[in-house]
This record gives structure tokens, C-alpha cells and sequence, in this order.
């Protein structure tokens, strides 16, 4: 069973030399501690940046200089500054080749649900239903099952959608699925020591395993 | 060359009445307009609808006008971080529209480029599509979504000339140059109000056309809302 | 009756205070020389500029600093340079307060023909189709009648349209006229010189004309 | 960063093939891309659509291209200046969509910005309205017109990084900027190619994640259309 940190190194491997990257907030900003050396990705931002840094060192942060957690950042050499419009456009337009975010809810046809629960203050969706319906590849991080111990993989969504058909990936502390186009969760990876049964278990929607599901290698 | 400046942020906001819809530049309390806000709660304005991606914090931003009831409705994309915002909400004293960001930012920049409606992804199938037009392109449906009709747009612009051409910095440019571009009046403030000239023609984010008013601020107080830091070694 | 410059300088007359405006190629281009002290104005140009100054003094050509008719210009102080995309969305948001333009034919309903001629090569139509649906104030520049010696003022257009319903003024040599919401053409001011007998002879198109119509006054 | 660089024209164009489409930045012969049209010249990939502002003069620009029958349709919004184009078209060699500026530039803009569709009201009542769609908003019509869906875009940039993220200088900019955004593969030449740093982020008008190749060009002519000058005293 991986913890917040393996989650975050198991995604950084599907991260390709090349890629322009948008990281969501919680688990997903983890992952940008394990992109492998050599490979050289640009961050983007939503809030209008593309070459995002690290956090600045004390005594340097700059107001001006978030991300879209609001977080004081830094900026790489190369980055780009640029508004709202152009960075949603870029968006929309699939320049972002991976965007990894969290979720409350998937199902088995990939819609997801990471926004609203009903009865709770509503804080407001942000980019994400753009995020969502835009990227042309997204992988969720999140938990397999909610505190409550229920699965998040589920059959159908019962909180309000993000977005409906747009998850392709997803990786929680016991494994890397694949959401197929048919509609199912597709068992690519077991954590280590997590069994086919206890993820099965953990799995309320339709899942496909082979027989020999192999381990994760996380580096 | 035509000159826009206001004496300041009073001068700047003397005419928005109650019941106008003002747009706010600003991601979180990135690039607020702190003077017009400052002058907003001074002057007391109330039933305004506010478009801004965020709704400020407790004791900052759009926050001080909720505290001040001067918000009738709120149209943002996210509005964390903020209890009186809340209890508003809950209570019924407040209406709040939830909007993806990319749309906002989209319905914006139509205001400013003269398109009546813009299509957008964002929303299919979910209950932000709810009561509006669904159309196929290409075999992937959009939502129609239309501009923004705002009577006052909001901005700070790091620096600006006397004639209203802006420059922002870093991430503070976010949504101020396409609100500035969608306001029906807009008013910019400026860390820096320099003279005509002073600024490279190929640097200006938001010509001047855009801009109605501009006026040099003041004690720009430029809260961080997140403080994440490394240690130094 | 008026020369080229004379109907340039009775345009100049309706630039106020504080105007963007749009000047086209050809006779609108020489109002730019008559605007008077004390109105500022600043000249658009939609290749992706405002502030456009006068041509460069000898010598001092810049090839990446060109107007809409692909002539060497200069900025003024206070200039702004931008894409192409802004240059019209500035346009059909209407923030320019005035544009002048020449036409081959204007209709009594305000509907513009001026970019071609069946039978001749077509050049394009450039901006002119954009200026005209989208601004609110449009000053058409033109020749009372063709080299032909027919109206251009007609009750519709004969040539392929470049607008329609758009034009609100019209300055010739012979006169100033608007074009009324219900149709037809209204004289409001003769040409130094010019009865309206002889207007009425050069206008196809219906034209209402008050029993005293003043002369143009041109300093 | 990633690194976008390639070592010149020839190089940058190579996987141009015949019947691709593809968009050229410039205004008249203002911040076209002179060294890949020379290349392209040279390789003779022919059947181009063409979508370029302008189309170039008989000795220059896409003119050159033009010369050598390399195009079969060129789209652009004014096409004057140009006797061996008009004897092309004339003789029915080449094919020409004439769209009004604005449309052609806000097509850029909406396949940069995965907008798949826009509304204006250029062209309304004329004969560019025919086979579109109109659509009435608070009482004004207006076409809807489609993104752009071009295979390469071809453009020139004074200043780039190794990373791809262009400056572009006075009125060069004009579609060269919406045009990057536009294209499936992008190419930039540019005047100066600089390390990633030196260029300031916020004066930045394309970010490289538009831009898939980017070479530091050699030898501009920036050839003059229309020499207008004032006499010195």
C-alpha cells in the first residue's frame, strides 16, 4: 500500500520528456518532487503560467507570484507569464499534454466527481470542469476508498459531476487502473503486497484483472 | 493623446450606483484592486453583483464589502477561505453563482473582443450545463456560453500611462486584462501612473482603448494568502 | 464644391475630444492633417496599433512599423502594439468611437458596396467588412458620383454588398448628408457654392432636403 | 526546459508535405517568415492552401511560392499587389477564399484558444454570409464561423527562446502571434535566438507551448511595400 508520497512517484513515471504538465492541488502538487532526472517537463499553472518553480526561499516570496492554490511560488528560467484567458485557451486547445488531479468519485465510464457534496458549503468547481473537459490525458491521484470506507471507483458517480467520459488513468494507494473505452475499470498495477482480492474488494465498479496483475515499480 | 487620469480611487468609483455589476480583477488576492475596493467600502455601494474568480478573504479583498452587505450576488469560480462568505451564503443574504474558470475568463475576453457567445467543454453533462445550449462540434460537445455585461470593470495593473495603456506583473496580470478589456466603464489602478512614452509600445498588455479612468494608488498592502516557503539551508 | 482635402477637412469637423478612430485608405487618410489643436484623438490602425503617428522622416523607414495600407508610419507617445485578434476584437466591440471609410456605393437604408466589381479582379475586402458591421459611427468618405458620372448614392446598391444598414454619414464634394433610420438620404449641409438643385441632380437615391439648407462653414 | 530548437529552414520545414495547409504569419510583407518560405521554395512542396493575411508581391513573400505553382488555394483577406497571382486566378491555376480580416484573425484566435466556433457580424447581408449560419444576439446578427484547422503554422519572431516563447516587435506582430497559437505543428523563425532566462517572462506574447520548433534565421531582407516618408527640413 503506497502512501501520498508513492502515489505521487508511481504517477511521475507516466510523465514523458517534453510534457507541459498541470498539477492539481493535494497529492497531484507531490508529484513535481519526483519527475525522474533527465526528464524535462514545463509546469503549468492556471492562473497564467507556464514554468513553474519550486517554493521561493524564505524571505523571497513575491505577492505577485502564486500558483492556483494561491501559494507563493517561483518561476523557471524560460517560464511565460500571460492572463486567464490565454492560459484556459491553452487548455482547451490540448497544448497541456498531462493534467493530474485529484477526485472524490470516479465511474466505471470515466466521469468523475471532485467538486460539490451536497449539503456541504460549496466552494466552487475553480478550473477544474475545465481541466477535466478539455485534457486530452488526464490521471487521477487519489485514496481507492473515502473515510467512510467506501469505494471511489464506483459504477456511477452518486456526488455532482466535474466532468462526464474524461478520466483514461487513475492511481490510488493500491493500484493503476486504466478506465477502459467500453466502459470498467482495467487493473494495470497491484501496490506492493496489495493483493487482486483486496483491491477487488476495494472496487465497487466493474473490474478487469488478468490473472497475473504485476507489481508496481516505483523506482 | 487622451488623458484618463483620475485623482484617485473616489474620484475613480463616483458613479457606481447600487445595483451595478462590477467586475474584479484578481486570483485570490493576487492583483485586487485594493484603493477601489477601500473606496467601495467608504462610499457604502450595496446591492452590487461582483464577477470575480474569488470573493477575497474574511478581513480582505471583496471580503470587506460582504462584511459590509454590499454584495448582493457573487459570481466567481471559487469562493474558499472566507467564514462571513459562508454564513451569507447559508443564510440566504447572499446569492452566488458558480462559474468554471476557464468560462469566466472566456466570457470575459468575448465582452472585450465584440463575441456575443462562446462555446466551451467546460460543464457538459454536469449541472453547470443545465438550461443551456449543447452543440456538437467535430463529435465532442461544447456548452454556449455568452459574454459578460458588466457595467464597471476593476483592475490594478502594475503600471499605466496617463492615456490607460497597462502593464502587469507576474501572475497579478491573471484576469485583469480581460476584465479591463470587458467593462462597460473601466477604471484601472496603477502601482505606477507614469507619463505617455514612458512605456514600450510592445510591452502594453491592455491598450488604452480599454480603460476609462486610471489613477495612481496608494499603501498597497498586497496580502499573501499562502505562504509556502523552503527553508533556506 | 470641394476638393479631396476640402471633404477631408469637413470630416475632421465631426472628430471630437478624446475619439479613437479608424481611418481607411484613400481620402479618409487625409483627415488625419486637419484634425484640430486641442482635440486629441488617437489613430487606430487595424494591422495592430494605436497611437499611429505621421509618415517617418527620411531615412528613418521602419519596415516592422507599417499601417493598414502597408505604409512606413511612426507611433506617437503613448502607442500600443498588438495582435491582430485584439485589433478586431477591439473593433467589434465597438471602442472605436468613429471610422471613415470610402465607398463605390451607399443605399438609401445605409448599406455600403466598396471592395468589388464583378468582372474586375477582387482584391479582397481586407478589414472593410469588419469596420462596417461592427462600428458604431461610420463616416463614409466618397465622390458624389463615379468617374461615370452616375450616383453612388443609390436607392439600393448594384455592387456586391460590404455592409448592410451601417452608414449614418456621408461627406462628398457636393455635400453632408445622413442616412435617416426609415430610409433615405437626409442633406444636411451644401458644398461652398453648390445648390441643392444640383445635389438632387447627383443623388439617386430618395433625398430629403429643408427649404434652407446651410453651406458647409470649413475655416 | 524543454529544448524546441532546430538548425535552420530547410530542417524546420522537412516534414512539409505536398497538400498540407498551412498558415504564414505577416501583414503585406510585415513579419512574414522569409527564411521558410525560402525553404519551401527550394523543397517545391507543392498543392499548398495557404493561409496568409496577404499574399505576398510577384517578387517576394508568397509571391515566391506563388512563382513556382506551389499553391493551390490561398485564403486571405486582400490579395492585391500581385500580377502573377492575379494571372493564376484569372486562369484558373489557383483558387482563392477571400475572408474579412477580422474573421481570418479570429479563426486564428479560436483554434489557439480550442474555441470551435465564433460569432461575427462581418460579413452579414454580403455574399461571405452564404451557406453560414446566422444568429441573432439582443437583436444584431451575427455568422458563426469555424477555427481554423491548419496542418502547419509558419511564423517570425524578432526574439526566442531555446523553449519556444516568442517577443514580437512594432506591427510584426500582427496575425504572427494568433497564428502560433493556431497551428497543429508551429514553426518560428526568429531574428535573435537567445537562452532560456533572457527573455522577461511577462513580456512574452507567445508561450512556447505553442511552439513546437523554433531557428535562428539569417539574412532578413524586410523588403518594404509602400515607402512613405516626410521630407527632412
Amino acid at each position: 500500500m503506497l502512501d501520498k508520497n508513492g502515489i505521487a512517484k508511481r504517477i511521475a513515471k507516466e510523465i514523458k520528456d517534453g510534457y507541459y504538465v498541470n498539477l492539481g492541488i493535494g497529492i497531484p502538487t507531490l508529484v513535481a518532487n519526483y519527475i525522474p532526472d533527465g526528464v524535462n517537463v514545463v509546469l503549468q499553472s492556471e492562473n497564467g503560467l507556464l514554468g513553474m518553480g519550486p517554493f521561493p526561499l524564505e524571505g523571497d516570496e513575491d505577492p505577485d507570484l502564486i500558483n492556483a492554490g494561491k501559494q507563493t511560488i517561483t518561476t523557471l528560467p524560460g517560464s511565460a507569464i500571460f492572463d486567464s484567458a490565454m492560459s484556459f485557451g491553452m487548455i482547451r486547445a490540448q497544448k497541456i499534454d498531462l493534467t493530474i488531479l485529484g477526485a472524490m468519485e470516479v465511474s466505471e465510464n470515466g466521469d468523475i466527481a471532485n467538486w460539490k457534496i451536497p449539503g456541504k458549503m460549496v466552494k466552487g468547481m475553480g478550473g477544474a470542469m475545465d481541466l477535466v473537459a478539455s485534457a486530452k490525458n488526464i490521471i487521477v491521484a487519489m485514496q481507492h476508498v473515502n473515510k467512510a470506507g467506501e469505494s471511489k471507483l464506483l459504477p456511477t458517480c452518486t456526488l455532482p459531476l466535474t466532468g462526464v467520459r474524461c478520466i483514461k488513468k487513475i492511481v490510488t494507494e493500491l493500484a493503476v487502473l486504466d478506465v477502459l473505452p467500453e466502459g470498467g475499470f482495467k487493473l494495470l498495477e497491484r501496490a506492493p503486497g496489495v493483493s487482486v482480492a483486496e483491491i477487488r474488494e476495494a472496487t465497487a465498479g466493474k473490474l478487469y484483472a488478468d490473472d497475473d496483475v504485476p507489481e508496481m515499480v516505483i523506482d | 493623446m487622451i488623458n484618463k487620469v483620475v485623482a484617485n480611487a473616489d474620484e475613480a468609483i463616483a458613479d457606481i450606483m447600487d445595483g451595478k455589476t462590477l467586475m474584479l480583477g484578481g486570483f485570490g488576492l493576487c492583483g485586487i484592486p485594493e484603493n477601489c475596493i477601500a473606496a467601495l467600502v467608504k462610499k457604502g455601494t450595496r446591492n452590487l453583483t461582483c464577477i470575480s474568480n474569488n470573493a477575497g478573504v474574511d478581513d480582505f479583498g471583496i471580503g470587506l464589502m460582504l462584511k459590509q452587505h454590499q454584495v448582493k450576488k457573487m459570481i466567481s469560480s471559487y469562493v474558499g477561505e472566507n467564514a462571513e462568505f459562508e454564513r451569507q451564503l447559508l443564510s440566504g443574504e447572499l446569492e452566488v453563482e458558480l462559474i468554471p474558470q476557464g468560462t469566466l475568463a472566456t466570457r470575459c475576453l468575448a465582452a472585450g473582443y465584440g463575441m456575443p457567445a462562446i462555446f466551451t467543454p467546460a460543464g457538459v453533462g454536469t449541472e453547470v450545463a443545465e438550461g443551456k445550449e449543447v452543440r456538437n462540434f467535430d463529435g465532442k460537445d461544447y456548452l454556449m456560453e455568452y459574454a459578460f455585461d458588466a457595467d464597471f470593470a476593476i483592475v490594478k495593473a502594475w503600471k499605466g500611462d496617463t492615456t490607460g495603456n497597462l502593464i502587469f506583473r507576474s501572475t497579478s496580470r491573471n484576469f485583469n486584462p480581460i476584465m479591463a478589456m470587458a467593462g462597460k466603464i473601466t477604471i484601472a489602478e496603477v502601482e505606477e501612473l507614469v507619463e505617455v512614452g514612458e512605456l514600450d509600445p510592445d510591452h502594453i498588455h491592455t491598450p488604452g482603448v480599454y480603460v476609462h479612468r486610471i489613477f495612481q494608488g496608494k499603501d498597497y498592502e498586497k496580502r499573501i494568502e499562502q505562504r509556502t516557503v523552503r527553508k533556506r539551508d
